[in-house]
């Protein structure tokens, strides 16, 4: 049944990739997109991967989708036809393709126990994480702690990646009133919806954040999660109310600070003795220290992601009302 | 324990089977409102049916609390989605089979 | 048929990865060219996470009755590679508005052989 | 039960097929995103679904998420969609 699932989904993903290609309609193409990032998704959570099914949902389906919208209100529509002939990328793509599967018949056979990924690391990760570092989900464990400088690296990563976006595009402070038509405003259920929706996401963020040890979720996802009720509020009531319930500026505070606990953590460990992000120094008892550790990074995590995206977010959406009121 | 599964099994049947109607509506009807009806409405029942049926299979821990969740969410969400289109489609000039008078729809822009 | 089933999986995945490719160098407009990265990495991700999939195993969080669990280590490399995946796309999407307001374009035939205007 | 469950599985994966080639080509540009609408409620249900009939249905968490994703995705539509109307 999982491998009949699984040719189900994939056959889908196949055909709408290449509905991608032929469609002129930029529009239909974002929204395929996001068909394709749910699909995919799904084919995670098939394949067990649930911590990456989530992330995908929320940061694939979810935030890339919105930053192309926004960019498509900008740009316009439709696609022009190209004036290249297309036998030259075919070709390309055939010779490229059929490197590829020839490639793919040395690769270890799908699904095996004795492939070799499974067998340098991943024992030691599988057996001794929840006695090494206390928690159920062992991503969580490989993430925040046996990875901890890799994750940090990456904070890093998507924190310089809100700086390269707003030295781009810059964050717009506008005068109330400015745009009186800014939001949806004549859709009066959805202000009231969104008013009861709003509220349920945050919390939600707020499990995703805290529950992420046990279960699948984490920093990343959670941040993202409640830039996405952010978001909510900004597309529904317009950007000059977002702007008022969170300030831009405030957002780049907050995305330096997440970056800036996480990074403090493991200099605190330094401190007590230890190796950076060494968390068995952070208490008398290492699983305990562990413990401290991973909430404390997730949540700089969080805090960092959250700000990045809604920053990113508020940089584009300022962008397309602006071009809206020329 | 025996009649539980057989509520359940009924409910999730019938969640499938009000699903399924809606997506060949969705195929059928002359034009989009009619289509926008047969996707909410059944998309709603099929939800409220297949969420109870999977609510009773759980034994009243975290996850029934995640399905009420997921139950809620889609309630209040679905209906306003639908509403939200057909509203934008109308203000954006589509007009109803009956007022176009059988003449084929303006607004095609299939790429 | 085992042969098939062993691998059919990876093949999908080059076929998606292709696809996303062609659309790269064939597609004329910008913001197209970003889906189709877009999906090339996604194909990317699955192929890593099919490599850790181990059939009969569940997900890697402890529960109590299972024994055989999945390869969490991939399922690591590829939830920051897709956080970091959509940092890149946002400010891949920003020089697109960039160059939208320099040459009021973005299909790329129309732009190239203008001067810098940035 | 089992059989249930796959059945149920099994026909919200036939409904996702179909929302999917509404999807894929519809008459108009509403159309289109009622069927992208229609597809991702169903992936909801089918996750939930899913997960009871593998037996560990701890993973609700992402019909969750995608429940919301969902949402938040047609309202975007609806707005950018809104702002660059004009077809150029």
């Amino acid at each position: 049944m999982a491998e009949f699932i699984d040719l189900v989904l994939l056959a889908m993903l196949a055909i709408t990739a290449l509905r991608v290609i032929f469609l002129k309609d930029l529009f239909a193409v974002v929204m395929l997109f996001g068909i394709y990032s749910f699909l995919s998704a799904l084919i995670f959570v098939n394949l067990d991967a649930v911590d990456v099914a989530f992330t995908e949902a929320s940061v694939g389906a979810g935030i890339s989708t919105v930053l192309m919208l926004g960019t498509l209100a900008l740009t316009g529509r439709t696609e022009k036809k190209s004036p290249h002939s297309s036998i030259l990328p075919l070709f390309v793509v055939l010779v490229t393709g059929g490197a590829l599967i020839y490639g793919t018949l040395d690769m270890p056979p799908f699904g095996h126990a004795d492939n070799p990924v499974h067998e340098h690391v991943a024992p030691r990760y599988i057996e001794q994480s929840p006695t090494e570092v206390g928690l159920p989900n062992m991503v969580t464990s490989v993430l925040a702690s046996y990875r901890g400088f890799d994750t940090l690296g990456e904070t890093v990563v998507v924190f310089s990646a809100m700086v390269g976006v707003l030295s781009l595009l810059g964050v717009v402070r506008r005068e109330e009133g400015d745009t009186p038509e800014s939001g949806l405003v004549s859709h009066q259920v959805l202000h009231v919806v969104a008013k009861l929706i709003i509220p349920l996401i945050i919390l939600f963020a707020l499990y995703v954040q805290f529950h992420g040890d046990f279960g699948p979720g984490g920093g990343f996802q959670a941040g993202v999660i409640a830039a996405a009720a952010f978001i909510l509020y900004a597309l529904v009531f317009g950007l000059p109310k977002a702007f008022a319930v969170v300030e831009p500026k405030v957002l780049q505070w907050m995305a330096s600070f997440g970056v800036l606990l996480y990074a403090s953590v493991g200099l605190f460990s330094m401190y007590k003795g230890g190796n950076f992000l060494d968390y068995n120094m952070l208490a008398a008892n290492p699983l305990s220290g562990q413990h401290y550790g991973i909430i404390i990074i997730e949540l700089g995590v969080g805090i960092t992601v959250f700000a990045v995206m809604l920053s990113i977010f508020y940089a584009f959406g300022s962008q397309a009302e602006r071009s809206n009121v020329q | 324990m025996f009649i539980i599964d057989i509520i359940s099994s009924i409910l999730l049947l019938a969640g499938a089977f009000f699903g399924l109607s809606g997506a060949i509506g969705l195929f059928k009807f002359p034009d989009f409102f009619t289509r926008v009806h047969a996707a909410s409405v059944t998309d709603s029942i099929s939800a409220l049916l297949i969420v109870g049926g999977l609510l009773l299979q759980t034994s009243f821990d975290l996850n029934t609390a995640k399905l009420m969740f997921i139950l809620i969410f889609l309630m209040i969400t679905s209906p306003t989605a639908s509403h939200a289109l057909a509203k934008s489609a109308r203000h954006s000039g589509l007009l109803a089979l009956a007022e176009s008078k059988g003449k084929p729809q303006g607004k095609s822009t299939n790429g | 048929m085992n042969f098939i089933l062993d691998y059919y999986n990876y093949w999908i995945v080059v076929f998606l990865m292709m696809s996303g490719f062609y659309i790269v160098i064939s597609a004329n407009n910008l913001v197209k060219k970003i889906v189709g990265l877009n999906i090339f990495q996604t194909s990317v991700f699955m192929l890593y996470i099919s490599m850790g999939k181990v059939s009969g195993g569940s997900a890697p969080i402890v529960a109590e009755g299972i024994t055989q669990y999945s390869n969490p280590l991939p399922h690591v490399l590829i939830l920051t590679a897709i956080v970091v995946g959509v940092a890149t796309t946002a400010v891949g999407l920003s020089l697109v508005v960039r160059i939208k307001r320099a040459y009021g374009t973005v299909e790329e035939n129309e732009f190239e052989n203008k001067d810098d205007a940035i | 039960m089992t059989g249930i469950l796959a059945a149920t599985c099994v026909a919200i994966l036939v409904v996702m097929a179909m929302a999917l080639s509404r999807a894929i080509s519809a008459p108009t540009v509403y159309d289109r995103i009622l069927g992208v609408n229609m597809f991702g409620t169903k992936t909801v249900l089918f996750i939930a679904a899913v997960g009871f009939f593998m037996g560990r249905p701890d993973f609700l968490d992402i019909a969750i998420v995608y429940a919301l994703i969902n949402f938040i995705g047609m309202v975007a539509v609806l707005r950018f969609f809104e702002y660059s109307a004009p077809v150029e």
